[in-house]
């Protein structure tokens, strides 16, 4: 009975859900704690859940002891666990620089924090193709509510556009769940992956289409990044934390969960489109971000840049190279950078009470660890050695020179020069020398904002050294 | 003798058929509306007609719950919306209005 | 308080007969359809709280309800006639009828039931007058008020 | 038996000419006023012997009550909102149709 | 974890551990910082002596670890990175000492200590990397760690230097790693070995070696600042003082030069690489820079700039001397690598003490500055010879046993060449010399900051370093053939590269 | 069978009319009517296609909360709102690829209909075969709370969320009705009452035919709007506490329940024998909270001194 | 042609009318009702492509109980957003107000 209650992988879901609850009842601004204790034990959870995964491989629970395709089936696997792992290591360090930033004010970032981890969890969980749909709707709406936290017009309008993506974006995916479910008589991405073959009808063929746009639209790879840059680099730092981070790679999972899994025998042949919209994103992304005159906005689009690497992986799927770990790498290392990277913004816009680059000049110097968090975050992003970042790099060169894509090799590079001339933009404002005229008085900034930032980034350069347990987590799991 | 269920209800649609041709010509927004209300009552006949010929007497409850709610719309319509969005005559007609006071 | 009991009880068979009919003469899950009936007694109790005016009669309401039907299906009738002629013989116009019965639910009910009655619908009803469009005023109109409310201070037990 | 059938359908067809009045009427009448006069006459009445005829064919006594028990669900909501609207069109300014004198 | 591969970690952490700490003390504790500065130099030196002895027994001393599948952190600590390892420390201790010195009384000392010790260990790094994976992580780390020390003053100036420094140096670094993965992928690996790993593998195109050889050179040759990767180096000048001599002979450029002689000698093999005719290409090219180095530092007026000019010069001696097939011009250029580390730190912390007392910043300001101050141009003088190759200086070693290599490769044109530089030298430098000693007094310095005080003519931890390096210029030449000297260890070197001992 | 085609097929045509003229009609309010139509139709399509609970949910929310919602929101706009006009050949240029890649999805989409191969998986079997030990007899109602109880428990926070957004949004400032008449609040005060007893009507019935808590809930939000329009019930502030309270309540309970089945080895893993009563009472939780979830989407509204209520008057 | 194949054609279409909608058009508030209508027309697909043959099909029946919710909560999030918009900016539509002309008749 015990043994039963203690399920980590059910409460993964199940304690966002009801902190979220519990902090909507409390009202506005309330639930700090309650989150924060539900994040901490939602950590212990994906911990327990990884140990238990490690040497199962898979771990799956019956929701209501109903096989499929009658019921709904809970799967963990490494891809999973790894991202759960994320998830919680990234939302509690944000949650506790959201405490401390979020102080005052009547906000509601507890609850639709809640709701969108829940979600977020739910998503990785999920073996079942309509509850991925209620997941996806969780976690837009929820990321919708959080971007208007904060309630500038500007952040309405970002959040109008985000939520409308957002539902096209999960349209498309339920549309695609129907057109499956009218072929096959189920939902269940298990019985799909056996019944769908190479020979698909062109219904499953543009239920794949639909899908694939659907969740591009949500995970905002270009050209469908149009709503992300406002919304991401709007909202208050550890919303767009969250968002950048977390958010965008829900999407994605689910994007690499279909081309692996239900569609992996006719879609392989189209893994070049995938890739091509990804070095455009690179490029594209990076040179905004290189244009941007406000901090975040600078970030937010080197998050659609950095989005571009994760898609560069499909064509190099059953190549014989790490491909999956190679997706997931990035992703975890963005994951943790980009989060790092956010909150380090966060803490200088509002030290220095300017938004843009130039504005927070010379206020960096003074916020050393700040400044070093931003740092350590752009050292991955950028992907220079030794940081997670600098692993997926070299080892996405390495995989796309095996195959001979040497295309792939060039377009990770040129990302990577780009994004060290954005990073290091920001980065030389420290060393401006004093008794500039731009120098204005400091706000105090608490030093739980300043070392939640830096411990994000250091974990980004520290999944360089020690990404091995990863490799092993996601040595059983396709592709 | 073939039942006369269902071509009553193609016989009730068409009238909604026709009556869609108000909705769409107005001229006034209730106009619209009162096309929106005959949908309404007639789709409360279209109804009860579809439990029988399918023999699904649930939609009967259906028709039980649209009769109850149909007033809601239409009223909240009178009372909210009309003339407010309206052309601009009808929005001096607004302005002019003393109902304000109601509250 | 016996009025109350009175206004009570008969609600609770209105509602539980209601209940009977929605739930087809089920009786399965009776302690629901105790609480149903009881959770909407309560709300009528406290929306429309027994007063005089919702005592009802019930000879009153057999003469109402004869008088109504009858009358809405000369409306139907009246409404299909102008509706199918070749040039639709109207003569709209909004009237205005002075008021006899007392405020309150009679009137109320009065404005409504005369929505439904041949010819007349009610636009603005007043302290003392009740301003109507009628399709034709050629029409009787006053007296059909006259017979209406007549039919509703019956129902209602009320002096006009 | 026999009775009761044709009588059933021969209110479903009343019912059925009803409805057609209030569409025609619906559009052919000039103004808002008209109009929802033909709304909440022709309409409830069509409504009220489709269920009659319904009524008369439903399976149990309990099923047709229900039946009936639409109707004035339906005439009240029209009197309501047939006066509301009529109400708002009045405080809008909007003048009864009158026939233009030739 | 055994010994022998805790060994070369605790050289690494010798530094980088300081380095944390100096980051985190308040900027007002100067005893501490200093304290752990000097133990962090102390120490690595200490370990440096353990593994000379260890090496020199034939021990081996290597630590591998797994970042990911296929890829491997080596670290090995073999003669050639000791060669290089105990230069950097050494220097690193005097560079550390001149340092607390020269910043006295200066902004930001917690940050510039913090990444002073973050560029020696990326150097540890890079000498003690066991293949190109880990040669890279940590030549990256360097570009990293030297850029805050570059624009550490925060003018306009100093903001150029360094955005021009990252662009030059990430550019080459994204070079550098295309190669290292193009190789990796047509080897399957690409651990330093004796000998090299190349000659051993059949079927690879050779078109493809000669690419990403010219890949990996780039790569290397933007640190190398070989001709015409060099562009940022004379931008750079505008750190301060200790900082030029970390660039231009503890860490940076050092680095580049380090990096030419692992992949010539140890990936693609001397003989190999002659076999593929990339030899001498690569001379050519150091010989262009050589020149072309000298020429231009003819024309600079501002001391620290013509010094710069002159690194670019004597750097590619390493490189030409790698360039020459053959034990001599390896043997040359390896001691050199070492020599024009003692004799460039010595000029630059003479420059630095000539700008810090006086203000002196440019050439035609040094007048009499000789009987201002003897002993910082003393050492000048004598590090100035050294660079011209005078008798008696670390300079004419080098230069001896690069034109003996330049005969015996049948390069005679590189003989002129190294002439020519040697008069180009004398054509820079003796112009300073006669400024220095024979000029008069000028009315005024520039800028007097430091006063005399009885016999030190300016702070004695200014002092003491380039003193110290300048000794050692001339115990390099006069004590060649001792066992601890640059020049035996450069030949014993070559004895494991070539099997026969020169 | 003629006359069965003819009505699909002119429903199909009245349904998409209505949809086009949603789009296409040039003001919003007219565009919100014909919204209002086409829910309509859309439940008699659901019926049609035997999906009772649908048609129930549909003329439940369709009538009385998202025709009221849409027709209350279109009230904050005060100019007559037709769509920009500028530049529309310029538009329609920019619009074509766009159009074009529509009409492709759309024929595609037709396509594929045509050639759909036979469902390999035969579920309505499997519902069939497993509705004996669901707890309740009315097929769907056993798919929505207990085979497929996980969804639904995720769609409730769903609800939630979405109230929680609105108040991160922050609440336009109440307006005062345009006109009121005496006839609707007697309408409201003999409807309500009937409202719930049919919410009640409609919980009970999705044991074992159409119906269930949504559907109820659905109904009773709909009493408190007739209520608001009627003037018995203010506006809700978001300052009334029991508001949130009895709408985490909902939820918290399905939690609760779900977890507490753990013990018997899944989450909500209804024990044969008390599944009908555990499912009634999460249901009749539901119907609470989720009544007045909904109706908060409509009452609640801040006080003039609220968060934008200030901005939004001034605009005239 | 079944009912059910009928009206998920009808909901094919309806989704492309409503995509289209959502994306090309610029009133809020209408785009609210595309999407509306485009989830409506997913939800026809859904339960028409199961029920073709005639039989009854409770799995997606309970899944478009459970979309419609989710819509209803999107669209009550949505146009609180708007109006929102509106209240802030006077605008109805996501661009910004200089760049549109008169939007009067």
């Amino acid at each position: 009975m015990i043994e039963h209650l203690s399920t980590p992988l059910v409460w993964l879901i199940l304690l966002p859900l009801v902190w979220a609850t519990l902090a909507f009842c409390l009202g506005p601004g309330r639930g700090a704690l309650l989150g924060l204790s539900g994040l901490g034990l939602q950590l212990l959870c994906a911990i327990l859940l990884a140990v238990e995964v490690a040497p199962k491989q898979t771990v799956t629970h019956l929701v209501g002891g109903w096989q499929e395709p009658l019921g709904i089936l809970l799967v963990a696997d490494g891809l999973s666990v790894t991202m759960l792992l994320l998830t919680q290591a990234v939302s509690l360090p944000v949650a506790l620089y959201a405490y401390s930033y979020l102080k005052q004010g009547q906000h509601w970032f507890w609850p639709l924090t809640g709701f969108l981890l829940a979600g977020i969890n739910g998503l990785y969980l999920s073996g079942d193709l309509f509850n991925l749909y209620v997941t996806l709707e969780l976690i837009g709406l929820a990321a919708v509510g959080l971007v208007v936290t904060g309630g500038a017009a500007g952040q309405v309008t970002a959040a109008m556009r985000y939520l409308l993506a957002s539902l096209v974006g999960s349209g498309g995916f339920l549309l695609g769940v129907a057109l499956l479910y009218g072929c096959f008589g189920t939902v269940s991405i298990r019985l799909l992956t056996s019944l769908i073959g190479s020979q698909a009808p062109l219904a499953v063929w543009l239920a794949a289409a639909v899908m694939v746009a659907g969740l591009l639209l949500k995970t905002a790879l270009f050209p469908f990044h149009f709503w992300l840059p406002p919304a991401h680099g709007g909202a208050p730092a550890p919303i767009s934390a969250l968002l950048s981070a977390l958010v965008v790679k829900a999407s994605f999972y689910v994007l690499l969960r279909l081309w692996l899994g239900p569609f992996a025998g006719f879609v392989s042949p189209l893994a070049w489109l995938p890739a091509l919209l990804g070095s455009l994103a690179i490029l594209w992304g990076g040179c905004q971000a290189i244009r941007a005159e406000r901090l975040k906005m600078m970030v937010a689009y080197s998050t659609v840049a950095q989005l571009g690497y994760l898609v560069l992986i499909f064509p190099l799927f059953g190549t014989g190279s790490h491909a999956m770990q190679i997706g997931l790498l990035q992703a975890t290392a963005h994951g943790l950078a980009k989060a790092g990277m956010f909150l380090a913004a966060g803490t200088l816009v509002k030290a220095s009470g300017s938004e843009l680059i130039d504005g927070i000049a010379t206020m960096a110097g003074r916020l050393p660890v700040t400044l070093f968090a931003f740092g350590l975050s752009g050292v991955s992003l950028m992907g220079l050695p030794p940081s997670g970042g600098f692993l997926a790099k070299y080892m996405l060169i390495d995989a796309a020179l095996a195959v001979g894509h040497i295309w792939i090799a060039v377009i990770v590079v040129t990302g990577g020069l780009l994004a060290s001339i954005y990073v290091f933009r920001v980065l030389r404002l420290a060393f401006l020398g004093p008794g500039d005229e731009r120098q204005v008085a400091l706000q105090p900034v608490s030093a739980v904002m300043e070392w939640t930032a830096f411990m994000l980034a250091v974990s980004a350069i520290v999944l360089g050294l020690a990404a091995m347990p990863l490799f092993r987590l996601l040595e059983g799991v396709a592709g | 003798m073939k039942s006369l269920e269902l071509p009553l209800a193609l016989f009730l649609l068409i009238n909604l058929a026709a009556a869609l041709i108000r909705a769409t010509r107005g001229p006034t927004a209730a106009d619209r509306m009162l096309a929106a209300l005959l949908f309404g009552s007639t789709g409360v006949g279209i109804l009860v007609l579809l439990a029988f010929v399918q023999r699904s007497f649930a939609l009967i409850d259906v028709a039980l719950t649209l009769a109850l709610l149909a007033a809601i719309s239409g009223i909240a319509f009178a009372q909210r919306t009309w003339g407010l969005t309206g052309r601009s005559r009808q929005r001096r007609a607004v302005e002019r209005e003393d109902d304000h006071a109601f509250r | 308080m016996g009025l109350f009991i009175a206004s009570l009880l008969r609600r609770t068979v209105g509602f539980a007969l209601i209940w009977w009919i929605a739930a087809e003469g089920s009786l399965v899950a009776w302690p629901l359809a105790v609480i149903a009936v009881a959770a909407s007694v309560a709300v009528s109790l406290r929306l429309l709280p027994p007063g005089k005016a919702s005592a009802i009669s019930v000879i009153g309401l057999a003469g109402f309800l004869g008088y109504f039907i009858r009358q809405s299906m000369l409306g139907g009738f009246q409404v299909a006639r102008l509706a199918l002629q070749r040039r639709p013989q109207l003569h709209p116009a909004i009237l205005a009828v002075p008021l006899t019965l007392p405020q309150g639910l009679p009137r109320m009910l009065l404005t409504g039931t005369l929505g439904l009655m041949p010819g007349t619908l009610g636009v603005r009803l007043e302290d003392e007058f009740l301003h109507m469009h009628v399709l034709d005023r050629g029409m009787p109109i006053t007296e059909e008020v006259e017979q209406l409310a007549a039919h509703i201070a019956r129902l209602f037990g009320v002096q006009r | 038996m026999l009775f009761v059938e044709l009588l059933s359908n021969l209110l479903l067809l009343t019912g059925g000419f009803f409805y057609l009045a209030g569409t025609v009427g619906l559009l052919r009448f000039p103004d808002v006023y008209t109009r929802l006069h033909t709304l909440s006459k022709a309409d409830n009445l069509g409504l009220g012997c489709l269920l009659a005829g319904l009524a008369l064919k439903a399976d149990s006594l309990v099923l047709a009550l229900k039946l009936l028990a639409i109707w004035p669900l339906t005439l009240i909501a029209s009197a309501v909102v047939g006066y509301a609207i009529a109400h708002r069109a009045d405080r809008l300014g909007i003048p009864a149709w009158q026939r233009e004198k030739p | 974890m055994s010994y022998n591969e805790l060994l070369p970690l605790l050289v690494i952490a010798s530094s980088l551990l300081p380095g944390f700490i100096i980051f985190i003390l308040p900027e007002r504790q100067i005893v501490l910082r200093t304290m752990f500065n000097l133990l962090g130099a102390v120490t690595k030196l200490w370990l440096i002596g353990l593994l000379l002895v260890g090496v020199t027994a034939g021990e081996q001393y290597g630590f591998r670890y797994f970042l990911a599948p296929n890829m491997e952190l080596v670290f090995k600590a073999d003669a050639l990175a000791l060669l290089f390892v105990s230069l950097s420390a050494s220097l690193w201790l005097l560079t550390t000492l001149y340092a607390i010195g020269y910043l006295e009384h200066a902004p930001h000392r917690s940050r510039f200590f913090g990444f002073f010790s973050l560029c020696v260990t990326a150097t540890m790094g890079i000498a003690m990397a066991g293949n190109l994976l880990t040669f890279f992580i940590f030549y990256e780390l360097l570009t990293l760690a030297t850029f805050p020390l570059i624009v550490h003053r925060g003018t306009p100036q100093a903001m150029r230097g360094g955005t021009v420094y990252l662009a030059y140096t990430l550019f080459g670094g994204a070079l550098l790693l295309i190669g290292i993965v193009w190789l990796n992928q047509m080897t399957g690996q690409t651990e330093f070995t004796q000998g090299g790993i190349l000659a051993a593998t059949d079927g690879i195109s050779r078109t493809h070696l000669k690419l990403v050889f010219l890949l990996l050179i780039a790569g290397v040759g933007v640190k190398a600042a070989i001709v015409p990767l060099h562009g940022w180096l004379p931008q750079a000048m505008v750190a301060p003082a200790p900082v030029s001599a970390l660039l231009h002979a503890v860490a940076v450029v050092k680095a580049g030069a380090f990096g030419v002689v692992r992949i010539v000698y140890e990936i693609y093999g001397i003989e190999f690489a002659q076999s593929l005719g990339l030899l001498l290409p690569l001379a050519v090219a150091a010989a262009v820079t050589i020149l072309w180095g000298s020429l231009r530092a003819l024309s600079q007026g501002d001391l620290k700039r013509r010094l710069a000019f002159s690194t670019i010069s004597q750097v590619s001696y390493i490189v030409l001397g790698v360039g020459i097939f053959g034990t001599a011009g390896t043997v040359g250029g390896l001691v050199h690598l070492v020599h024009q580390g003692i004799m460039k730190i010595t000029l630059f912390f003479c420059a630095g003490n000539y700008a810090e007392t006086l203000g002196i910043h440019r050439v035609d300001e040094m007048d009499g500055a000789g009987r201002r101050m003897p002993v910082t141009s003393l050492a000048f003088s004598i590090g100035a010879l050294g660079m011209m190759g005078a008798p008696l200086t670390a300079g004419a070693v080098s230069k001896s046993w690069l034109k003996t290599g330049a005969l015996a490769a049948q390069m005679p044109w590189a003989i002129w060449v190294l002439s020519a530089s040697s008069l180009l030298n004398m054509a820079y430098f003796l112009p300073i010399l006669y400024r220095l000693w024979l000029k008069p007094l000028p009315a005024a310095w520039p800028h007097e900051e430091i006063p005399v005080n009885g016999v030190r003519e300016t702070h004695w931890l200014l002092l003491l370093p380039p003193l110290v390096t300048a000794v050692a210029t001339v115990a390099a030449s006069t004590f060649s053939d001792a066992w601890i000297s640059p020049l035996t260890f450069a030949r014993m070197i070559m004895g494991i590269e070539y099997h026969t001992p020169p | 069978m003629t006359t069965a085609l003819a009505f699909e097929a002119l429903l199909a045509l009245l349904l998409l009319w209505s949809a086009w003229q949603t789009l296409a009609t040039p003001q919003m309010d007219r565009a919100v009517i014909m919204f209002i139509v086409f829910g309509l139709l859309l439940t008699l399509v659901w019926s049609r296609l035997q999906a009772p609970d649908i048609a129930l949910a549909e003329a439940a929310l369709g009538a009385g909360l998202t025709g009221t919602l849409l027709l209350d929101a279109l009230t904050a706009f005060r100019q007559p709102n037709r769509s920009a006009k500028h530049g529309r050949v310029l538009a329609a240029f920019r619009r074509f690829p766009a159009l074009l890649a529509l009409l492709l999805l759309a024929a595609a989409l037709l396509t594929s209909l045509t050639r759909l191969p036979l469902p390999a998986v035969d579920l309505p079997a499997a519902v069939a075969g497993q509705l004996g030990s669901s707890g309740v007899s009315h097929p769907v109602t056993a798919v929505l709370l207990n085979f497929r109880g996980y969804d639904t428990l995720l769609e409730v926070a769903v609800l939630l969320l979405a109230l929680t957004g609105i108040l991160a949004v922050g609440l336009p400032a109440e307006r005062p009705l345009l006109s009121l008449n005496q006839l609707v609040p007697t309408l409201a005060r003999s409807a309500v009452p009937l409202m719930v007893l049919a919410a009640f009507y409609l919980l009970w019935a999705g044991a074992h035919r159409p119906g269930g808590a949504f559907q109820a809930a659905a109904v009773l939000a709909a009493a408190a709007v007739l209520l608001n329009l009627s003037q018995l019930q203010s506006r809700w502030l978001p300052t009334q506490h029991w508001i949130r309270l009895v709408v985490g309540a909902g939820l918290l309970l399905f939690v609760g329940i779900a977890a507490a089945l753990l013990a018997g080895g899944g989450l909500l893993r209804f024990p044969p024998g008390q599944a009908g009563l555990l499912i009634l009472l999460i249901e009749s939780g539901l119907t609470v909270s989720l009544a007045v979830n909904l109706a908060a989407f409509y009452l609640l509204r801040t006080s003039s001194s609220g968060q934008w209520a200030g901005q939004e008057d001034s605009h005239e | 042609m079944s009912s059910g194949l009928l009206f998920a054609a009808v909901g094919c279409l309806l989704l492309v009318l409503g995509v289209g909608g959502v994306l090309l058009l610029d009133h809020l508030v209408r785009r609210i009702l595309a999407f509306n209508l485009m989830g409506s027309g997913i939800f026809l697909v859904l339960v028409g492509l199961a029920q073709r043959s005639g039989r009854i099909d409770p799995v997606p029946q309970a899944m478009v109980l459970t979309g419609i919710v989710v819509s209803v909560a999107a669209t009550a999030l949505a146009l609180a957003l708007a109006r929102r918009r509106y209240a802030d900016s006077g605008s109805t539509t996501l661009q910004d107000k200089a760049r549109r002309e008169d939007r009067h008749d």
